[in-house]
Formats: structure tokens, C-alpha cells, sequence
């Protein structure tokens, strides 16, 4: 996706609070371009893969995350960038969700990637010389 | 009978607000500490009406502070928004908790 | 992390006054709840610092409450008042209870 | 103990309210005429009298209760009358402690005429045809 006029830019340091500052800036960039309810679709789909890169991407480091966001015709395209660990076997997960098994213990995580694919679509994943990338599509019109 | 409660580390601190226990407020004394001690294993109801907006890790959260309760101490939830309300159904995790319909207040019932 | 609780008839009410409970908290709200929740036979401690005044009825009363305690969750008393103490001191009832020292607050001890 | 001027001189219920009432307008009277301390030990004895009146002699039913007091020297001379049951026994009781026992169910009353007796002096009772009398001292000035 190349930049173009009227999208959302950002940089950002990998930490939870700059990962709040983000979703707030690009809340008050997409409002007014998509209904608040698609609105809060892309602020949970990009606080899931934000919060990955801070935790498992740069863990027990740091580095800087872009984001760019384009609305379209009820559609959200994001593309996010970072230059820390790649995806574990060179993939975005899955996002299979571990059912809870009766007696069993609960599942304290795990759920990032679920919300990532029940809540958009056309994800792609690119490792290109050391900095992941990550695409996805968020259906905010409807 | 002014009688408040503070659920603390130290434990349930309970005040009472009245100048007097006398004769005359015994009983109804008596009558609002039983009710403000009842039952040490009691529910806890989780109120998340002010919250719009919870992540995976929130969830998460919510999931450990379940797991923290003993096994006849459940963990209830109420006035969850719509996108709190998303997220607990996108992750099956509205079929673990018991979650209050909007408009019923889970406080009231005993 | 601002979390109020609120002990009610049908349950521990914790209410979540934060817009968000997403990564930058979650560690923070699992502790606040995990002190919330703490031990559900946890001490129950009587602040009686409003209370200028108790009679034998208000005496009784106080030890049915304790009664109606298990025996693992003790009720203690603090900011006993001078003519409050006269008569737990009296009575020899400041031997059954523990009292805490004035000036002591007893909720800060975990 | 024959009425003086500037004794304080009410009729009161036999209800908890009612004796509320009295010993707040005791208190008024007594404050000024002695200390603070002394004031709450002559109100804890009054209130258990009061009350035991109201509990026992008056059980099951309702009736007057008239109590007289009159500060002198330090002193809080007080006496009561009412017409319900006389006192067990046809005496004051001696106000023994029960004392705990380890493991024993605690006491939740018996405590009223412990109190009495350790906060007043003088006690005298006495059964004249119906009525009950009761007076006793507080050495409220120290
Ligand atoms: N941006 C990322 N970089 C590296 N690894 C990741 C990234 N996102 C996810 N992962 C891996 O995928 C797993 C599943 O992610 P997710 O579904 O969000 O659950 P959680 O983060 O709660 O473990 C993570 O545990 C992690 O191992
Ligand atoms: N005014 C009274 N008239 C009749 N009986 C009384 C009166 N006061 C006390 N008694 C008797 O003496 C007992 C002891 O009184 P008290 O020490 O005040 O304890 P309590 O009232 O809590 O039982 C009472 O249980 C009652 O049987």
C-alpha cells in the first residue's frame, strides 16, 4: 500500500501506553469516516496486532512500530511495520481458539489472533529483510 | 441504621455512622451486620458498565481474576457495552461467565 | 486503576471506573481485584470512631456479630472512642476482642 | 431524695426512644455542672437502669418511668421510679461478670447491672406498695 493523501500515518514506541495513544489518534481519524460501531472493530483488530508486536515481537526489547490506515468506501486498510522478532514459522497465526474444556483450566491468553481473524480480512504477513509487515482489511461500513 | 463497608487488604473494614449503638438500634444493628457479612462465599459481581473498550489482554485479565476466586465463588458480569460485549462473544468467553442482561441488577438479587 | 467495591446483599460489587481495561492495565487490575477479592474469610473490622456511645444492648450486639462469625474470620474493633472503651474495658470484652491501638489503622495491614 | 430547685426532674416512656431522649436531655443538664468524663460514665449507668426498666420491669407491656437527678459537689445523685415487675429476688442485682470460657459461647447481655455496679455507689432498691425505687450515686466530678 503505497501513502497517499488523506491517509493516517503514525509512529509509535513499543509500549502499551504509546499502543493507547495510537488508537486514540486513529479513532479521531476515522471518525466521521466509518459508523462507530465498524469504529470499534478496527480499534480492538489493531490493539490485538499492536500489543503482539510489543509483547512478542520486540519482548525484552524495544523499537518503533508504523501504522498506516486508509478509509474507503466503508473499508479500513491497515498496514502495520516493525523491526523485531517474525511471526513463530514465518506466519500469522491462525487464531484457533482453544475451546475451555470442562474441569480444565481457563485460557488467560490466546485470543489476540481469533480477534484479529473473526474481525477482518485479506491478512498478509511479510517477512522483508528483518522488518515484519502486516496487512489487513477491517469491513467498518456495515 | 448508617453502616458502610470498605472491602480492603487489611479485610471488610465496617463503619458505622451513627453516633449511638444503643438499646434503641440493637437489633437493627445486629440485622445489617449479618447481612453486610454474609456469606464469605459470596459472588463477586463485576460491573463494566464505564468500560468501553477491552482487549485480549483485558479479557485475559478478567479470565485470571475468575480463576483467582474459589470454585463456589463465581465471578459474575453486568452492564458489559457492546464492544466489551464483542469481544467476550467472539471468544465463546460469554458461555464461561455469567453475564447479567442489561437493565437487571444482579445486586438486587440476593 | 480506579476500581470501587461495594458489599451488597446480593454479592461483592466491584465496579470499573476506567474507559479502558486493555494491555497498559491489565496487570494493574488484576492486582486491585486480587486485593478485592482477597480471602474470602478475611477479618472484618469494626471502625466504631463515629460512635460516641454504647450501652450493654450495643455490647450484645457486638458479640452476636462476632458469633455470627466462623470461627477462621475474627471481628476486631478499632477507634474505639474513651466512653466506648470504658465498656469494653469494664466488661473485660477488650480481652475477648482484638482492639486496635488508636492511630493504628488496622485496613493497612494485609 | 425530696425534690430540690435546680433538680432535673422527667417522665419518660418505657420505650428505647423514650430513654434516648431522657439522657440527652440529661446530658444537657449536666453539662457545666460536671466533667465530660463524668457526664459519660453517669450516662452509660442511666441508660442501663433506664433500659432494664423498659426491658424487664416493663416486659410485655408499657408503663412510666420518672427519674430525678441532682448534681452536687461532684456528685450525680439519681433515682428512679416506675410501677412495672418488682426486681428478681426483691433485690438489685449484684451485676456479676460471667466470664468467658474458653471454647464457651460468649455472654451477649447480663451486662447492664455489672456496669451499674462498677460506675455507681450507693445503690439502694426498694418495693413500696407497686412502685419500684431505685438510687444511686455517680462520683462524676474527678
Ligand atoms: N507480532 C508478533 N510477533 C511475534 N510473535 C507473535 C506476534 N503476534 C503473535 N505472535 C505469536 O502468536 C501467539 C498467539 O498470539 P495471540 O493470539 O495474540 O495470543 P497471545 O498474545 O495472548 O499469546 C503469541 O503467543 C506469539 O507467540
Ligand atoms: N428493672 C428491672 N426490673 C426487673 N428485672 C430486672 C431489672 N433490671 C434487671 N433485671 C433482671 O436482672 C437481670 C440482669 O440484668 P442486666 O445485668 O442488665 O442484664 P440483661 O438485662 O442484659 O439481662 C435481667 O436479666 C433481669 O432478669
Amino acid at each position: 500500500m503505497q501513502p497517499e493523501p488523506g491517509d493516517l500515518q503514525l509512529e509509535l514506541d513499543s509500549s502499551p501506553l504509546a499502543v493507547r495513544g495510537a488508537l486514540t489518534e486513529m479513532t479521531a481519524y476515522l471518525r466521521g469516516r466509518c459508523p462507530e460501531e465498524g469504529l470499534a472493530v478496527v480499534e480492538i483488530v489493531l490493539a490485538e496486532a499492536l500489543n503482539n508486536i510489543v509483547e512478542h515481537a520486540y519482548v525484552g526489547g524495544s523499537g518503533r512500530i508504523t501504522l498506516c490506515l486508509r478509509a474507503h468506501a466503508g473499508d479500513v486498510q491497515c498496514c502495520i511495520a516493525d523491526h523485531g522478532l517474525p511471526m513463530p514459522g514465518g506466519a500469522a497465526p491462525a487464531g484457533r481458539l482453544r475451546l475451555p474444556v470442562p474441569g480444565g483450566a481457563l485460557p488467560e491468553g490466546g485470543f489476540g489472533w481469533h480477534l484479529i481473524r473473526s474481525l477482518s480480512q485479506d491478512v498478509d504477513y511479510r517477512r522483508v529483510s528483518g522488518r515484519n509487515y502486516l496487512s489487513l482489511r477491517v469491513q467498518a461500513g456495515q | 441504621m448508617n453502616i458502610q463497608s470498605e472491602q480492603t487488604v487489611g479485610g471488610l473494614v465496617v463503619r458505622v455512622a451513627e453516633p449511638r449503638i444503643d438499646a434503641a438500634v440493637a437489633i437493627r444493628f445486629k440485622d445489617r451486620m449479618r447481612e453486610l457479612i454474609a456469606d464469605p462465599s459470596q459472588k463477586v459481581i463485576l460491573d463494566l458498565s464505564q468500560v468501553g473498550f477491552l482487549d485480549s489482554s483485558g479479557l485475559g485479565a478478567v479470565v485470571a481474576v475468575m480463576k483467582m476466586l474459589p470454585p463456589d465463588r463465581p465471578l459474575e458480569l453486568s452492564h458489559l457495552t457492546p464492544p466489551v460485549q464483542k469481544v467476550f462473544r467472539l471468544t465463546r468467553m460469554d458461555r464461561v461467565f455469567t453475564i447479567h442482561p442489561d437493565g437487571a441488577d444482579p445486586a438486587d438479587a440476593a
